[in-house]
Order: structure tokens, then sequence, then C-alpha cells
């Protein structure tokens, strides 16, 4: 199966060593990421606000070019997902916008929400199935106790995005037992990092940061894994009184592959 | 179309007697106004509608003609509706074929309990009627061009 | 300060429709920044129905909000109060000279594991 | 040439205020075939109805059409007047100039010019009736109630007790329904069994009343006093007859794997189990999903410990295929699922409960012998945080929940809250609510004591999150009046969950074709006058099938729709409705595309000798049953030929009616 | 074949398998074949050639009552009429028991106007050898490739299957041209709202009323037509305006619909040349798209897509959301 990839801003600049897990994780599990050609940023946060037009159309013009390939729509980026599976439906749903944006776009042929988006847990768990993933593990991270950090954007609207249950998920769970790893279940880990508002409001960031890595580390935690470059980071650089190392979800992924000794060794 | 300032259109309005006749009663008693160009009649069920009253109306003048009956799983008489659905479809599709707009004939499904969508799809299908001017069509659709 | 915001700008910008919440304080129970806000999420959707939109873009409860969607996914009423939220915040921003925040405030901010989307994220929500 | 007579009603005001009635007699007059045209102030009274009647009799009509309100208000009435005069009440039409008109025109020359179209539609209409006969069929004497909880039990005996067979069918093995699970009742918190168990034994000694237990409905055919129910009794895999309901199997039973229902699966049964120690039939039943001997074939120990040798494991379901005059819904209702709603932790937490499941864990007969514990540890609470409306009142476009109210959580929470308070006094108890919902004879009384009197903590607001934190539960919910966000540390949290109809009500109205709103909750005929009939004649709505309802007014209804069951079943036949398909024999072409489509099957196709100007032999044509038909005409409009028509809305009729109106 | 097949029939007869049958004769001119019922001692007029064109189903509805118990009629029927037969057996308007069916071959039938329209004149008979087909004239042979010249419904052929048959007499072939027949219904869909008007308005006012249509089509054979019943107030003699008039072949298409089996025969027989099937392709279209591929007089005991239901069917209002142009 083919995707077209949608890497966004982060993993293509601060982050570039989580696009390279990503593909070559996909790769060696048989699923081939095309990178989507002049892609733009997707802006980070959906526009919420009905009268927002020009903040979509780079989401818009991704979607395009994903139903012109007649793939499906891979993200990488929690953040890019919600928005780009957002503006999606609002381009299933919602007529002004359609019209709008088509006529400002002129494309060959109107979009009107037919491409599907899926984020590389989803492609994990639908596409290639846990189950082969276990199979395909060659370094199996055994007895590491890892706390999933899902964050908001993968979740909610859960009639939007339709991800996992929005208050009890299991994805990145079953995906830490995928790779040989004992998940951790704790409370905090689908209320917010405050990710959004470190630059504005640091202390609010910490605070929030603190809360969640406390209640992972009571939960006997040794680690914690995101899907999300930006939480990622936020509970790394915010965190204060506790702290836990942060890993994206494709690095163990990458690991657990054995991916780099295969290379070393060819 | 030339605008004819005398005109008002003629619609007439099929509606179930379980169903939709009893909404139109609600949308009388809660006062909630539509035009006097829609006049009803009462049939048993929407598959009462044979599709000979519609061309009829047509043929005689009428300008608009809808048809309301129970939703889909409400039939007073559990599967009449979803009859009058398949006949309606194919009617409206025929006539369309035929030139005549699509617009003038309509299906809606109103409960007994919705007097308001009663009213609001009467303004609107009275609306969209007048605007769509007299249906001079079904008439001239004759066998001999006089 | 009269920044003739009405009560219609804010609905029709955010797409809410007040009228539907029954407050119940769902919002305000689970919202993650309560402690933060001066007016809490009932509070914007009670305040914008009933037009005291002023106090509203004074404060600073509209820098607080964490968009975590957390009220507007467990709301019973499918109310968004996150998007009223965003909505006088964005009547804010888009005025003149109002940009909460920009460019040139980022390098101070800037370190060296920040990640592209802080940014990017930061100007879309603070700057017009 | 025929002699109509026109009668335009002012309705008072209602309808003169804007229609000049008037000026539409005037106009009826001189209408072809009219040979009578008057108005009045209130065409339905008395003096009204002498007034038609005189018309008739002085001017020989033979039709008269009435311009005033809806056929659905009077047309009954003025076909009675009809008849008194000698004209048959099928030669009546009425010009509905009220709520088609009047109350919704308010110029006056536009609502006279609609009234005097209606008019001549109407007249043009009844030039083509043709005086009707309505046939009669005979009323089956028994009735079906279809559930046995409180609501079917009220009703069966209310009905029994008047001199009728009733047949309770009950899907699961014991009839006593919600209420037999609930421990104590609101507002008098006198004990649920203590009222509800005898009833259900009067039941089952009553000699009138059928219990057919551990069945369900699979068919219903036919209509009013003449329904044809087919019955599925499954296979108990005891017999009836032998089975002494003495426990003993149910004990040694060493399969412990099924869910108590009765306990909403907070503990577990033997596979051969009986519901509670009240059940009625005292009768065990094998539930062969979780039976050893089903499963491998080997076990057997019920049967070996079977004093009395009921133990039958190749018992197979039985049909009964019975008549009924009238069927009863009693369908009841269950609790939302409450994993829709997990943000309060109710898959995450075993201590997070719904109310019908803490009713359980309060009751003496429940899981923890009525000594309240946490589920998750059987520790004794010290706080409980109760949530008020979960999944009531929600919009309809949220992801989830129900639009209604549901109307009995109030009372149970500040019932619980006391109960918890009265049994442990040193129990913290939080109740997070919307509103408080009293209305009812000393509803809000008893709130008040809970508040009051037991200091349950009441908290105008809603809980946002209930999160597992250790041993404890952290709620966290705002609190509107002053303006907070609380985090309270519970032991256990308690949901007041929306109830729901019961999953198979859909399903039976389908078989009944009684309609049902958006939640599944049955329709009644009048939602103001006829609160307890489906429109489906001779159906009668019993309890919560028609909507969320408590105790008292359950019983209520339950007795208002066996009074209407006993008005019916205590005729000796029904009047049937005489506007029926008709087939014209000579025009059929036996082509069977109208059997097809009828719903009752009331047409089947014979070869019949027909004689006609144009043809005289043996042809095969459609027959109509007058008394199965309902008139719906679909039949009418599958017929290429215009052989099949309907008597009252035939097509000449309504094509007069077209006519009139396009004229 | 002609020969081939009397023979049969003269045994079949000689057999007592049946006492007449439903066949072809000769009419006035040799390319006009008209149906014919026909005794044993009639046989020598029996014709099956290339202008065999007419369906015979329908023919049979009015020999049903004639038949005494056990009786048949033995009918020659073509693959495409085999469905109107199954179609009317469906409707119980013959009864198979009382019928023994003979499944003639065909290759196609001719449309003689086609030859015509070469500018061919004063034809005198024809030849036909596989696809030469020899036209003999006043004024000499002309050679025509029989393939050009076939009737229109040819071209829409259903197969060379006999849907019924008691026995099977000849080769058939399928004369599909592989067009899809929807596309003239498609071009009209596709027209303005105005231009669909124009065209129908013109075809349907060259109607002369002759009820040719009627009179052949096998799905009209109510024993009494509306159109002719004075009680259905639908027939009403009003001359200028009149709802017959003005709204017959809409209604026709819509009592056939689900029924039509696209036989053609409607389109064949007018004399004025209007192309009614694209009415009753029209309905057949919509059913197709609609409510599933459906062929009328497949099988015998069908329960047609205007009789039938399912819950998810789409709304009315699919018409003007599938674009009207109006």
């Amino acid at each position: 199966m083919t995707y077209s990839y949608y890497p966004g801003c982060t993993l293509k600049t601060k982050a570039k060593d989580l696009d390279r897990y990503g593909r070559l994780s996909a790769e060696a599990l048989g699923v081939t990421l095309e990178e989507i050609e002049n892609w733009q940023c997707c802006g980070a946060v959906y526009p919420q606000a009905s009268d927002e037009i020009a903040t979509k159309l780079s989401a818009i013009r991704a979607l395009d070019a994903a139903k012109g390939k007649g793939q499906k729509l891979l993200t990488l980026c929690s953040a890019c997902h919600h928005v780009i599976k957002r503006v999606n439906h609002d381009m299933q749903t919602d007529d002004n916008l359609r019209l709008k944006a088509n006529n400002y776009l002129k494309l060959d042929e109107p979009y009107l929400g037919e491409a599907e988006v899926v984020h590389y847990l989803e492609m994990l768990r639908d596409e290639v199935g846990f189950d082969n993933i276990k199979k395909a593990v060659k370094n199996p991270l055994k007895g590491v106790k890892i706390a999933a950090y899902y964050g908001c954007l993968l979740l909610r609207p859960s009639g939007v995005m339709a991800f996992d249950n929005p208050e009890c998920p299991t994805i990145i769970e079953d995906f830490i037992k995928a790779i040989g790893a004992t998940p951790v279940i704790y409370s905090q880990r689908n209320e917010c990092c405050g990710g959004y508002i470190s630059l504005e409001d640091k202390p609010q960031a910490q605070k929030r940061v603190d809360a969640i890595v406390k209640s992972a580390m009571d939960a006997g935690a040794e680690m914690i894994i995101t899907a999300c470059p930006l939480c990622m980071y936020n509970l790394d650089a915010n965190a204060t009184e506790h702290r836990l190392p942060v890993k994206y979800f494709t690095e163990l992924l990458y690991q657990a592959l054995g991916i780099e000794e295969e290379k070393e060794g060819a | 179309m030339p605008v004819n300032t005398e005109w008002k259109p003629k619609i007439v309005a099929f509606c179930c007697n379980w169903c939709s006749y009893a909404g139109a009663d609600l949308a009388g008693s809660s006062r909630l106004a539509y035009p006097a160009d829609v006049k009803i009649i009462r049939i048993p069920c929407s598959c009462r509608l044979n599709p000979l009253f519609i061309l009829r109306a047509f043929q005689r003048g009428a300008d608009g003609v809808i048809l309301c009956g129970c939703h889909p799983g409400d039939c007073h008489y559990s599967t009449g509706n979803y009859y009058a659905r398949r006949r309606m479809t194919l009617l409206f599709s025929m006539l369309n074929y035929l030139g005549i707009d699509s617009r003038r004939t309509r299906v809606e499904w109103v409960s007994a309990a919705e007097g308001a969508k009663f009213a609001a799809t009467m303004n609107d299908f009275a609306k969209t009627i007048t605007e769509l001017g007299e249906n001079v069509k079904l008439g001239d659709l004759r066998c001999k061009e006089n | 300060m009269s920044n003739n915001i009405t009560t219609e700008d804010i609905l029709r910008i955010s797409g809410v429709d007040t009228r539907k919440c029954m407050f119940c304080g769902k919002c305000s129970g689970t919202c993650p920044a309560f402690d933060e806000m001066e007016y809490h999420p009932h509070q914007f959707v009670y305040m914008v129905q009933w037009g005291m939109i002023d106090k509203l873009m004074e404060s600073k409860s509209i820098y607080k909000c964490l968009t975590c969607f957390a009220c507007l996914e467990r709301c019973p009423r499918n109310v968004q109060p996150a998007k009223l939220i965003e909505a006088v915040r964005q009547a804010v921003i888009r005025q003149q000279g109002m940009n909460h925040m920009t460019e040139n405030d980022i390098p101070g901010l800037l370190e060296d594991k920040l990640p592209q989307q802080a940014i990017v994220s930061a100007m879309r929500k603070y700057k017009k | 040439m025929q002699k109509i007579g026109v009668f335009v009603c002012w309705c008072g005001s209602n309808i003169a205020a804007t229609v000049d009635v008037k000026a539409v007699a005037n106009a009826m007059r001189s209408e072809p075939g009219v040979v009578f045209s008057t108005d009045y102030q209130y065409m339905c009274s008395e003096n009204g109805q002498n007034l038609i009647k005189d018309a008739i009799r002085d001017y020989k009509l033979d039709g008269i059409v009435v311009c005033s309100c809806s056929p659905r208000m009077h047309e009954a009435t003025f076909r009675k007047t009809a008849m008194a005069a000698g004209l048959n009440p099928y030669m009546v039409e009425i010009a509905n100039i009220r709520e088609q008109c009047s109350w919704i025109h308010k110029d006056m020359p536009e609502g006279t010019e609609k009234a005097m179209v209606l008019a001549r539609a109407a007249i043009a209409k009844v030039k083509k009736n043709a005086p009707l006969t309505a046939g009669t069929s005979p009323v089956t004497k028994r009735a079906l109630v279809i559930g046995g909880g409180i609501a079917g039990i009220q009703t069966a005996l209310d009905v029994a007790d008047a001199g009728y067979e009733v047949d309770i069918v009950e899907k699961s093995p014991t009839i006593g329904g919600r209420m037999a699970q609930l421990d104590k009742t609101f507002p008098t918190l006198d004990c649920a069994a203590c009222i509800l168990t005898p009833k259900m034994v009067e039941a089952n000694q009553h000699e009138k009343i059928n219990l057919i237990t551990y069945s369900e409905l699979e068919n219903v055919s036919g209509f009013v006093g003449n329904f044809t129910a087919r019955i599925r009794k499954k296979a108990r895999h005891v017999d009836e007859k032998k089975c002494t309901g003495c426990g003993v199997c149910t004990e040694k039973c060493p399969s412990r794997k099924g869910l108590n229902e009765f306990n909403m699966g907070l503990n577990t049964r033997g596979a051969i189990y009986i519901p509670f120690a009240q059940a009625i039939p005292n009768l065990a039943v094998i539930d062969t999903s979780n039976c050893i001997h089903f499963k491998t074939g080997k076990c057997g120990i019920c049967e070996k410990n079977c004093s009395a040798g009921a133990i039958k494991f190749d018992q197979e379901d039985e049909i009964i295929e019975r008549k009924y005059g009238a069927i009863v819904v009693a369908t009841g209702f269950k609790p939302i699922d409450a994993s829709y709603f997990d943000e309060y932790a109710y898959t995450q937490s075993k201590d997070v409960v719904t109310s019908l499941e803490f009713e359980r864990l309060m009751n003496a007969a429940g899981p923890s012998k009525g000594v309240l514990v946490r589920p998750s540890d059987g520790e004794h609470p010290h706080d409980i945080t109760f949530i008020q409306c979960v999944g009531s009142r929600c919009s309809h476009d949220a992801t989830k929940g129900k639009e209604y109210c549901s109307k009995i959580c109030c009372m149970y929470t500040a019932k619980h809250a006391m109960l918890v308070r009265e049994k442990y006094p040193d129990v913290n108890v939080h109740v997070f609510y919307i509103d408080v919902r009293t209305p009812g004879k000393n509803f809000d009384e008893f709130y008040r004591r809970a508040v009051e009197q037991y200091d349950v903590d009441y908290i105008k607001g809603m809980v946002g999150k209930v999160t597992v934190e250790g041993k404890k539960l952290h709620v966290q919910g705002s609190s509107l009046l002053s303006n907070d966000q609380l985090h309270i540390y519970s032991d256990m949290v308690v949901l007041a969950t929306a109830i729901e109809p019961d999953p198979t009500a859909r399903s039976i109205g389908t078989m009944l074709t009684a309609s049902m709103d958006t939640n599944d909750f049955f329709t009644e005929a009048h939602p103001k006058l006829r609160p307890v009939e489906s429109p489906t004649a001779g159906i009668f709505l019993s309890g919560v099938c028609q909507g969320p309802k408590d105790i008292p007014e359950t019983v209520a209804q339950a007795g208002a729709a066996a009074s209407k069951v006993i008005g019916l079943l205590s005729k000796n036949e029904l009047v049937g409705n005489p506007c029926v398909a008709h087939a014209n024999e000579l025009l059929c072409n036996g082509c069977s595309q109208c059997e097809r489509v009828c719903p009752y099957g009331a047409i089947t196709y014979v070869e019949k000798e027909v004689r006609g100007p144009e043809f005289r032999g043996v042809k095969r044509v459609a027959q109509v049953n007058e008394a199965v038909c309902q008139g719906c005409g679909a039949c009418t409009v599958t017929c290429p030929s215009t052989a099949m028509d309907l008597k009252g809305f035939s097509n000449n009729q309504i094509i007069a009616e077209v006519d009139a109106i396009c004229r | 074949m002609q020969r081939e097949l009397i023979e049969r029939l003269n045994a079949l007869i000689g057999e007592g398998v049946g006492k007449r049958v439903l066949g072809w004769k000769r009419g006035e001119f040799f390319y006009d074949t008209e149906p014919a019922i026909l005794a044993a001692d009639q046989l020598d007029e029996l014709v099956y050639d290339s202008f065999c064109g007419p369906n015979l189903s329908k023919y049979l509805i009015q020999e049903m009552p004639k038949l005494g118990e056990g009786e048949k009629i033995i009918a020659l029927i073509k693959p495409c009429d085999s469905y109107s037969f199954n179609q009317l057996c469906t409707e119980h308007r013959i009864n198979k028991d009382k019928v023994y069916v003979i499944g003639v071959g065909c290759k196609g039938k001719i449309d003689v106007d086609k030859i015509r329209a070469r500018g061919i004149t004063g034809i005198t008979g024809i030849d036909v050898d596989g696809d030469a087909l020899t036209v003999h004239t006043l004024y000499g042979d002309e050679q025509v490739n029989r393939k050009e010249v076939l009737l229109n419904k040819c071209l829409s052929c259903k197969g060379k299957e006999h849907r019924v048959f008691d026995e099977q007499i000849g080769e058939s072939e399928e004369t599909s041209t592989g067009d899809d027949r929807f596309d003239m219904v498609k071009k009209l869909e596709a027209m303005s709202a105005e231009e669909r008007f124009a065209f129908w308005r013109g075809e349907l006012s060259k109607c002369i009323r002759c009820n040719a249509c009627r009179n052949v089509c096998p799905a009209c054979s109510c024993v009494k037509c509306v159109f002719d019943n004075p009680n259905t107030g639908v027939q009403n003699k009003a001359a200028a305006d009149d709802f017959e008039e003005n709204l017959f072949h809409i209604i026709r298409a819509f009592h056939v619909a689900g029924r039509c089996t696209d036989c053609g025969e409607c389109s064949r027989v007018c004399p004025q040349g209007i192309p009614l099937h694209l009415l009753n392709r029209k309905f057949i279209s919509d059913i197709d798209e609609l409510y599933g591929e459906y062929q009328a007089g497949e099988e015998v005991g069908q329960r047609h897509p205007v009789i039938n239901y399912t819950q998810g069917d789409c709304e009315p209002s699919i018409v003007h959301e599938r674009g009207s142009n109006a």
C-alpha cells in the first residue's frame, strides 16, 4: 500500500530524525510513503472560526493532491493530522467553505472531501496490524514501562477525529505491547499538556506538564511516548518538578524493528 | 418567463390522513401561516396517490404538486410510503425527462407532530413555485400542436 | 474601551448557537485551564449571549485557553465553548494593532529545541 | 341531478373572523347540484345539527358538505347527524376551512376565496360519493400483554378482574421486570419487593391470567379484535410441571460464569438458575451458553441432583399461536450503556456504577447482601459522588445521549443519597445536578429532606471528568454557584444514567405496525386525549414504553390501558371502516400486482364466473376481504386497469377534487 | 427453416400436443407478416423468415379461455419474445401449462423501411444468405448487408437465449451492436429542460392516436384499457384540452413501468415514427440505477421494482439533486 505522506513543518526542520524513523519503519513494514510535492504548512492550529477560509487552503491543497493520486493521506504529526482531518470534514459538510475554497483554488475538479486522512498509528493498527508488528520486531523493548501520552488533538472532537475511544483510548498502549514493552495506564494521558500556550504562558504549561509527568511516574512509568512533536517538546522542556524521558513513538518503532543494525549489517 | 402580476400559483398538496393531514391541522391550530395558494386533498395514505392524479392536476393548470406522508418507517399502514416513494421518484424523473421542472413536484415526510415543518414546507414550496412562475408546459405537451 | 463587537459578531464568527446551552457547567468542570481563567468556559457562553463582549475581550482569559477541545468533546448540548473563546480572541487580534504576539516576540523565546509548530501555532493563534 | 346541501360554520369567530362565511354560503348556492346553502355560528352545536337534519329532510338532500373544522375533529359528528336524518353517513364531506384556511390566513378576501375553493372541491367530491355500509367483525375476548413488569402485571390484573382472559408474554424467565430489581421506592421508601411480589403472586394465581415467560413474540397479524400472535416459548430445559423451584440444582451447578442479570452483572450465577428468590414462576432455567453439558456433553450434575426429575436437556422451543382481541405493549426500559460516557470512567473503574447497579448494591438480596461496599475491593466507602443527567437532556447533534429528560433520576438519586446517609452517617454524599426536577406528589418535600435532614451535599454543576487515582476516584466538576472547579476524591461514583426503551421495542413496534418516535418510545394516539392508545387500533400502551415514568404513573397508565382494553373486549363485534378497497371484476386483469403490495394480505385471487356486457365466463379476479382491508389504497395504484378502487377515496372522487381545485 | 418448422408442427399436432399454432402468416405484402392462429390444415400459410418481427406473446392471452382442460396451444416464440411470455405468465395472463413453446431461432429481423431508405424502390422480394441480402426489385437486384437493415429493436438484442421453451428449432445469433441501449436516454438527460421539452413536444405532436402502440404492447393487455373506460376519470372527451390526449403516452409508460421488457414493439409499429421506447427505457434506466438492475420477464414470478421497496430507497428529491438542468 502506498500513502500520500504529509510530514509537516516540525518533522522537516527541528525533528528530522522523527521523520526518518517513520519512513524507514514504514518501509520495513511494507508500506510506502510518497511525500506530497510542494506541500505547505498546515498552520498547526485548526482555525475554529467559521469565517476562516485562507487558513484552510494549504490543508485542502494537500488533500487534493492525495485525491489526485487516489491515495490516502498519511500524517505523522498529531497537530497536522488534526488540522487536515478537520478541514477535510469541513469540506465534506460545510457548503460555504466548499464553495469559497473551490472558487479560490480553481482546481481541475472541485475538491469535496474525497480524500481519506490517516494517522501513522491508524496505519499501523488498520493496515499493518499490531500482531504483524509484533512478528516483525527484532529488538523487543522487554520490561520497559512506557506511558502513552495522547494529548488532545488525536482524540478530540471524537465526532470528527474518530481515532479511538476519546476517554479511554488503547491504540498507543497496543503499539507499546507490539514492540514488546509494558504500557502504563495513568489518569492524565488524554489531558492537555498546554503545548499550544508554551510560548504565551510558560508557567501554565509547566503546571500542566508536571501534572501529567507526575501522574505517569506515580503509575510506574519509566518513559513517555507521544505522537505529537509539540507535546514531545513541551513534556520535556517544561517539566520542572518531575521529569521522565520523552520519546516519539516512531523512534521506538525504528529501534524495535532493528532497522539501523540491518543497514549496518548490509 | 413573463411576470404576471395577476397570476397566483395553484398548488395541490396531497396529504396522508394519519401524519401529514394531522400535521397540517397542527400547523393550523398553531396558527402557522402558509400561502392560500396551497390546497390540500386528503388521501388515506401516500400510497393512494395515483400518478394519474398528479398528471391530471398539472394538465388542469396546477403549478406545483406536493405529496406529504408519514416518515418512512412510520406509515400507518406500515409500508405505504415506501411504495409511494418509489412511484414518485420514477414519476418525477419522467416528468423531468419530458422537460417539466423537477422543482414543481415534491415529496416531503411530515409527521402529525410536525406542524411547523408542514408550514415551513408549504412556504418554501409555494415560494419555489412562485419563482418558477406559471406552469404551461404539461398542458402543451399534447399530441396535436394547435 | 468600546470594541463595537456585538453578540451577533461573535456568534457569526464562531458558528455557535449559545441558546442551546443548558448551563450545566460541564465545560468548566472539565477545563484544564480553569484556574488560570478569569472567565470560565460556561461564562463565555453566558456572557456572549447577554452581550458582555467587552469584558471578555479585555480579559486575559482568551489567551489562557489551551485549545484542548475537552469542553467541546464533553458538552452534552454540543455548544462548543472553545469556538466562542476562539471567536472572541479573533475579534481582538483582527483589530488594528491588536496582535497579541508577533514574530518580533519570538527570538526572545526561542530555544534550541523549540519546534517549528510552537511558533507557527502561536502566530496563528495570536496574530492577525 | 343530485341535491347537495352546503353548511358553512362560523366556529364562533374562529372561522368567521377571516372567512366571510355568508359570502361562501351565497357563492355555493349557485354551484351546480347545490339546492341549499347556509351558514351558522356553531354547526356542531345541537341547533346547528338540527339545522342540517331539517335541511336534509326538507330539501331531500342526497349529499351534504359541511364547511367547518378539520374532519379529524367533527367528521364523525356530522356523519351521525346525517344518519339521524336518514342520509347515509358517507354522503357527508367536510371542507376544512378552519385549520387549513381561517387559522392560517389573515387576509379576509384571501381566506374567503380559498374557503370557496375548498367548498367546491368538497362539493365535487360528494357528488361522486356513494352510500357505504360498514361491515362488522367479531371480537376475540382475550388480551395479550407484552412485558411482565409492573405495567404489564397491573394491566393484566385489571383486565382479568373484569373477567377477560389475559396472556402475559415475558422474555425473561420471571415476571417482575425492573421494579423487582429496586431496593426502596420514592417518595415513601417502602421496599419494592414488599409491594411488587404480592402482585406477581396474584397474577400467577389469577384464573384468567396465563403467564408465558421466557418467551418472545415472533409475529402478529390481523387487526383490532382479531389479532393472531405467534409466540416462541424458549426451552428452559426444565420441565415446568415437575420443577418445584427447590433450588438444589442452582447450588450444585459447577459453572459460575454466567453474569447474574438480576444483579446487573455485579456477580455471577450458575448455568442453571432461578433469577431471584421470589421469581414467578418459581422455576429453574438453563442458560445453555454457559452450561457445561451443552458445551461438552458431559456434567449433568443438575440432572443427578434433581429429585423431581425435571431436567430436560432435549427440551425444544415451543410455538404458541393464539388469537387476541387487544394487545397491550408494556415493554419497559433499560438504562443506557454507561460506557459511552467514559469521561466518568465507567469502564475504567469498578467503583463507578450506574444507579440501577447501586440499587442492587444497597439491596439485601443483592451481591453484597445489602451491605454497601466498594465493588473493587469490598471496602466500606467514605465518600460517594452522584452525577445526575448522565446521557439525558443531550442535544440531538451531540455525539451521544438522549434528548429527553429521563424523569425518574432526580428522585431516585435523592433516594439513594438519603438511604446512604441514613444507613451510614459517616459517608459523605455529593450530588452534582443541573436542575432538580421534582414535580410529583410529595416529591419536592422528599428532596428537601435529603438536603435538610440528611445533609446531602447538592452541588449545582456538572462533573467534567472522573479519573482513577490509586484507590480513589478523582471527581473534577464545576460548582456554578461558587464559580469554582471542584476536585473531590470519592470512593464511589454513581451515574444516574438515562433510561431508554427496551431494545426489543422497535421490532415489536414494527410487528404491531404501531408508530414510534425517534427515541423508540411508542407514540400515543393523541398526546393529551388518548395517552394510552397507539394510533393503531387495538394496540394499547402501558408504562415506560410510551415515555419515562415513575412507578405510580406507570401503575396509573397500566390501569388506564386496562380500562381501554376492557371497553374493547366488552363489545361483541366491531363496526369496520367501510372505506375499503373493492375490485371491479369485469375490469380486473387478474395480474396479482395488488396482492403483492397489500400489507394486510387482504387480497386473494379466485377463478370466478363473471358476467358483463363485454365479457362472460370464468376469469381470475381479485377479491378483497373487507374485514382485513384497512383502506390504505396501495392496491389501487398498482392496478393498471383501475379495476381496484377505494371506497370513500375513489379515483373519481379524488380527480373531482383535483379538477375543482385547479379550475 | 420454415419448412423444417412446418414439418415439426405437423408432427406435434399429429402427436396430439396441440391443435392449433400461434405463428406468423403473410400479410398484404411479402414483407408484411402478421400474427396468426393456424389449425393443422392451415399450416401451409405459416411463415417464418426475416420479416417475422412481431412479438406474439400477447396473442396467447385471448387464446387461454378457449383452451379446454389439458389442451395446449403451440406457440412460436423468438428469444426476445420469451421475456414478454414470462412477464405475462407472472401476471397470470398466460398459463404456461396450456402452451407448448417452440423456441424459434432468430438472427435478427429486417426493417423494410431501412431498405427503402437506401433509395431502393419497387421491392418484390428478398433472399438472405448469411449477412448477404439480395433485394429483388422491379429494376433489378440490389445487394445489401443484412446487419445494416435490422429492426432497431434487434440492435439492442437481449441475446439468443430463450427464457422459456419446450423445444428449440433453428439457430440464433445475437445482433446487438454493443452500444449502450440507454445512449439516447442519456443524451436526452444531458440536454437542457427546454431542449428536452422541445424534443418531446415535437415527437408527441406527431401522434395521431391510432393506438397501434397500445395494441401491440404485450404489457398493455388490460381487459379494458383505462383510455377506453368512461368511468375511470382518465378518459374524458373534451376535445381540445383533453387529458387523455395530452398525457396518453406518459400514462401508458407509467402503466407498463416495471413490466415493460423493452421489446421495442411500440416504436416498431408507430406509423409516425415516434421513438416511444425512449419513454419506457427512461423508466428502465432509472430503475436500474436507483433500485438495481432489473429485466422484466427474465423469470416467472419476479416482483417488479415498482411494486417493491427497500427501507433505504432514495428520496424522490434525488431527481432534482441528480441535476435537472431546469
